[in-house]
This record gives C-alpha cells, structure tokens and sequence, in this order.
C-alpha cells in the first residue's frame, strides 16, 4: 500500500460521490486485504489538504464526514454556473431555524414563545422538506406536540461538525446587573427583586444548551448581504 | 418609587455601554423600488411607499419593541416604558391604517405595556417582604431572549453554507461496475454448519476429530505447501526452536501423519547424513504427466 | 490575469459543474472585464492535464466540452461506494469450508464422503477466491486430488491465532442455536476473548502451550520463502 496510491484512491472516492464521506467509507474503498487504517487514510487527506493549499479547493469536515469543496473565495465565480440565484430564507424562518439549533428539542408553541408571534406551519414545512429539522419525539403534554430538532443534513449544509460549533448565543442580563442604583435606592426591595427575576444569575438556566460555548459577548457580525431581499421575499 | 427609574436613566455612565449591533441598524427591513433599505428611518417619519413593507417586514411585537428601543439607543435592561409604550401604540395605529393583518400578539403586547405602565406608577413600599419584582422584568427577559434568537439567526444566515459559499466538488466516474459485496461469515455460522454435517456423518460418535489434532492437521497443510513438486527440504528447517517444544512436537507429529497418509517421503542420502522431506511421488514406474490443475495450484 | 487564477477557477468551475462545460461556459466564469481568451483557458487545461499525471484524476474532451473523470484504472475501488447488495454463502460452502478447516490437508472427494454429496467446483472456486483455503499438495492418488487447507487469511478473517482455537468437535455438539451469547463464550472462545479484550488471558488447560501458539501459526508463513528456497538449494 503506498501513500500515493492511498491518497489517490481517497481524492478520486470523495470526488466520484459527489457528498462527505466519513472515514469508514473512505477505508471500504479499498480491498478487503489492503485496506489502510484509519491513521493512513487520515494523513492522506493531510496529505490532499496540502496539494489543495493555493487552489480552489479545500477539504471541509463535517457531520457526516469529509468532502472537497470550492472554496469561499470563488463563489462569485462558480455562481455564475446557475443562472437562478442562491434561494434566501426569511427572517422568520432563521429565526425559527435558530431556535430548533440551540434549543432542541423544542416545540413549536415554545418557538413561538419566544418569537412573541406564531410560526407558521409553511416555515416548519420548508424545514422537514429541506432535511434540516425533523420530528425527534413528541412532549408528554396534551396533544403530545412535536419536539423539532436538526439533522445532520443541517450541520453538513452549514459546514457544521456538530451544533457545539454554532455561534455561541449572546449573553442574557439580569436587570439587578444593570441597575445598580435601583437596587440601593431602594434598599430591602432590591432583595425581592433580585430573587423574583426569572434569570437571576445571567446564563444560569441557559448553561445547559450552552455546553462549553464561551459566554463571551460575539463580534459584531458584518452586514448579511443574503439578508439583503429578505425583507420582501418573506416566505411566510 | 418612579424617581428612582430617572435616576438610571439620568445616569448614562451607569449603564453598560451597549455592544455595537451593526447588523441592527443594517438589517434591511424592505425593498423599495427595487432597493433595499437596511436604514430604518430615524423618526416616526417614513417615505410612504416604504411604509407598508416596512411595517410588515416586523417579526412580531417583540420584534418591533426591540426596534423602537434600540432606534434611541436605550437599554434593553432600562426600557422607559411610558414612552416607549406611546411608541409603540403609534405603530400599532399605522398596521391597522394600512389594514395590514395585525398577529393578535401585537395587541396583547399593547395591554402588556400598559399594564406595567400602571404597575410602575403605583408606589411600593420599602418594606416590603413578598418579593415584588421589577414590573418590566418579564418583558425584559423576553426582549433579550427574543434578541439573542435574532442574532442568531442572523449568525446562522451567515454561516458558510453549501451551494452560496462553497461548492460540493464531484467528478463522474464513467463504466462504473457493480461492486461485489463479498459474503460476511461469522465464526458461529461455520460452526454451526460444521455440527450439522458432523452430526450427519455420525461423526461424533466415532470422535475422528479432537481438539489436539487440529493444529497438527493445519501444520500439515503448511509442511505440505512448502514442499514443491520434485524439491527437497532441509528435515531440520521444518522446526523452529522459536516455536518452543509444544511447537516442535506439532511439526513431528504432522511429519508422521504426513508419512503414515503416504504425502511425502523422508530421505537419507547415507548413513548419518542430513534427513530432506519430499513429497511424495508415485510407484517409480509411472512417468508423471502434471495435469493442467497442478500448474494452476503451484504458488 | 494570472495564470494560477484562470487554472484554479477553471478546475473549480468543472468540479462544482460535476460535468462538462464548454471554453464559452468555463469563460462565462470569469467576471467580464477579466475574461481570459480561448487560448489562456486552454492552456489552464493543459497544465491541469499535467497536474493530474499520476493521479486519480484525468481531463476528458467531450462532445459538449471538458470534465474532470476520475481514472479507469481506479472504477474498482470507487465503484465500492455503491456496492450491490451482499449475498450470502451457502450451507454447502460453510459446510466445506468448516470441514477443510477441521481436516484438512483434505481432498474434495473426503469432504463428499463426509457430507453425502457432491461438493461443487464453484464452491472450492470460491473459497479460493477468497483466499480461505489454498491447494496445500497432492493426493498420490489416480487424478492426483488437491489437498486442501486453510490460509493464514482464514484465521485472521475469523479473529483466530491458530486453527486450536475452533472448538473441538465434542464441543461443537454443545452448539445452541438459540444462544448465540453462550456459544460465543462456550464455542469460540479465541473470539469472544478477542473482541472483550485486547491481549486474551489463556484458559487454565491451555496454559501450557499458549506462550508457543502465536509463533506457530505465524511461523509457516512468514518463514515460507525461506524454506522454499532452501529446499531448491538441497536438491543438489
């Protein structure tokens, strides 16, 4: 088994299929009597990631495994292969998409909570349809509403290995933070306060989702140009 | 207690300076005529031909609450609900001018606003033990978990995503063939397959087959697929001190079994002289005419 | 213009493509004010051709244009990435292969004696094939019958060091099929031991002889040119 044959066989695997592939199907291109291990196919995509520097193509891993991709830096030009524009999703849909990705599983009335407005069924529609949510369970409340969560279709198409690498989610404040003064102006009532907040300690109940995302506030993300129609081409 | 609210606000050190939210202001709300428009207006004052998409284009009470809070830069944590509530109903007075289709939950924020609105008026007493709670309180936790949802998704947005950003690469393979899946067998199966036929040979009852024999019967099938037709091996190279005594003896006893099935021969050349091992060749009288199979088999 | 940019968006654009494109498609890349001509895209072609010397992929000119393929040579291992679906081996075939494991060095006629029928070519064919059982030597018998005998690849497909490890035949008569669990422990216990523990702890009876075991089934093989080759040199 030489090293260039191996790489050879993995370039050509991931290219033929055309979609990630992980490292057990990477290993059962290869004959039963010379199949490498998972060390060997791992220093060829090493290997391929080298030979693609200062190219247009990249190895991306994610959910489902590692594919070969053109990179950021083209996408204007490769665009121009489809006449039709890239499809762009509404506000309402991000956010509801938003909330399935760090709350899941989550119900649609829990969506809603948040969002202060109901979601409409055609936004939880084009999801399933798109293979980025689906149902994972139902709640043990009347009617047994479904619990909505990602696929791995989601974390694949947003370059995701897991949902631990979503940006992490701006920090919650409680109002005895801010209100210093509140607080000592008013004396014995800050305690009540403080103790009816619902959120006490800021990320206290959300430390759960949250896992080990760094609580820090994010950078001030650049201006979306997807978001740019999204105003008029409201899907819902 | 309402002064106690100015004081705050009268206060902007205090505050914690806002992160800057770029993507607040650059959030476009609307197309007009064809542009977007990514500035919400700075006043209540907006172009009449915007005014329906910019409306519409609120995700909810929550969403247009937190418009009304950030457009004058206020905190979240410190919202002036008397004013923003006024704000507010003004919003809610152009949806229905415009017969735009109200969610109902625009309405049940109004009678949330100005139920806190009342609540921050009445006095509380200094003294009190029963935990009463900032009136805003829930709101305001709403407002910012509403926030961070909305940024996330903006964040979510903005991800590099396959077929915008990057571009899964293929390339076609011609003449495919169909891949053969050669049989997976487990240990269990052959067992299994090898009882019954042992039961149907009545092997058990003769016990033709032990244990011992096996690796004296795989050493066989090595010592015989060294020996190549018509060559000599060195008797002592069929031994191994690595193997150990237990491995000498199976190499032996395989030997013998070897000689006593008639497979190979031993030979002497002279008294004394080094023993080689052969296999076995037929009556001298017989001229060996090698079949077609036998040169298929030779390694 | 340069020339590493036209070769890497001309690559990106058929890879992304998956399919061929035309010199006026791979041109419509380009952004129109850099527009390379004909000539600066066929020779992004030509040096793509030469980067692919050695590799999995090749340039093919068709009908409609040029797309990347992945080599001929190479349609064995991708074509594993939608295998058919796997058969199964007969009875009849465990059933040999079980024999010449526990006889062998033994002929396809001892194996029709102990099994009551024919044993086909195909299924000794087979197992050939799959490199399980070689022609071991002769029979001095009318017909020189092929003995045959289990490989050095049949103990390692079946997780065993030596052919001791299949349970002796007073054993196998204890065989349930309805517990497997207990089968595994009781029958093969080279492999249950294997797949519990990285360095299997030798039974008490076998104690004696196990510090030997792994050389001898090692021994043959690895020795095996060795010996040939010696036994040539004593011919003389």
């Amino acid at each position: 088994m030489n090293e260039q044959y191996i790489k050879n066989v993995v370039e050509a695997g991931l290219l033929a299929a055309g979609r990630s592939l992980g490292l057990e199907e990477l290993a059962a291109l290869f004959g039963e009597s010379e199949r490498p291990g998972t060390a060997a196919i791992r220093a060829s995509l090493a290997a391929l990631e080298i030979e693609y520097a200062g190219r247009a193509l990249e190895l991306k891993e994610t959910a489902s495994g590692v594919r070969i991709q053109v990179r950021r830096e083209f996408a204007t030009e490769i665009s121009r292969l489809w006449p039709e524009r890239p499809q762009r999703y509404s506000r309402a849909l991000l956010e509801t998409l938003a909330l399935i990705a760090y709350r899941q599983p989550i119900t649609r009335a829990e969506i809603e909570a948040v969002r202060g407005v109901a979601v409409s069924s055609d936004i939880v529609r084009t999801l399933l349809e798109r293979g980025w949510v689906r149902v994972v369970g139902h709640r043990e409340l009347p009617g047994r509403p479904e619990l909505l969560g990602t696929t791995r279709e989601f974390l694949d198409y947003f370059g995701l290995r897991t949902v631990d690498e979503l940006p992490p989610l701006a920090e919650l404040r409680a109002l005895a933070d801010i209100n210093p003064q509140l607080v000592l102006q008013v004396g014995a009532q800050g305690e009540g306060e403080r103790a009816a907040l619902p959120d006490p300690t800021p990320l206290a109940d959300d430390a759960g989702d949250l896992d080990d995302e760094p609580a820090l506030a994010r950078e001030p993300s650049a201006a979306a140009p997807g978001l740019v129609a999204s105003g008029a081409a409201a899907e819902d | 207690m309402k002064p106690d609210l100015k004081v705050v606000v009268s206060n902007p050190p205090v505050a914690v300076p806002l992160p800057p939210l770029p993507e607040q202001a650059e959030m476009p709300f609307a197309i007009v005529n064809g542009e977007p428009v990514t500035q919400m207006p700075r006043d209540l004052y907006i172009p009449p031909q915007a005014l329906e998409v910019f409306l519409e284009a609120f995700e909810g009470p929550l969403d247009l609450l937190l418009y009304l809070i950030r457009r004058q830069n206020l905190d979240v944590l410190d919202i002036p609900i008397a004013e923003i509530t006024r704000q507010y109903m003004r919003y809610i007075e152009l949806m229905q001018d415009l017969q735009l289709e109200l969610a109902g939950e625009y309405l049940v924020m109004a009678a949330t606003l100005a139920e806190i609105k009342s609540r921050m008026l009445l006095p509380r007493s200094a003294d009190s033990t029963d935990g009463e709670a900032d009136p805003r309180a829930e709101l305001v936790r709403r407002l910012q978990e509403y926030e961070r949802f909305k940024r996330a998704a903006s964040d979510v947005d903005q991800l590099v995503r396959l077929d915008r950003d990057v571009f899964q690469a293929s390339a076609e393979m011609r003449e495919r063939p169909i891949a053969r899946v050669l049989p997976q067998v487990t240990l269990r199966e052959m067992l299994l397959a090898f009882r019954d036929v042992a039961t149907r040979a009545q092997m058990f009852a003769h016990h033709h087959i032990q244990r011992e024999q096996l690796s004296v019967r795989e050493r066989m099938s090595s010592i015989l697929a060294l020996l190549e037709p018509g060559g000599f091996v060195d008797f002592v190279r069929l031994f191994s001190s690595a193997e150990g005594r237990m491995g000498v003896t199976v190499s032996f006893v395989a030997l013998l079994e070897l000689l006593r099935e008639g497979l190979i021969e031993i030979v002497q050349t002279e008294a004394l002289a080094p023993l080689h091992v052969r296999r076995a060749t037929p009556a001298p009288t017989l001229q060996i005419v090698p079949d077609t199979g036998e040169f298929q088999s030779q390694p």
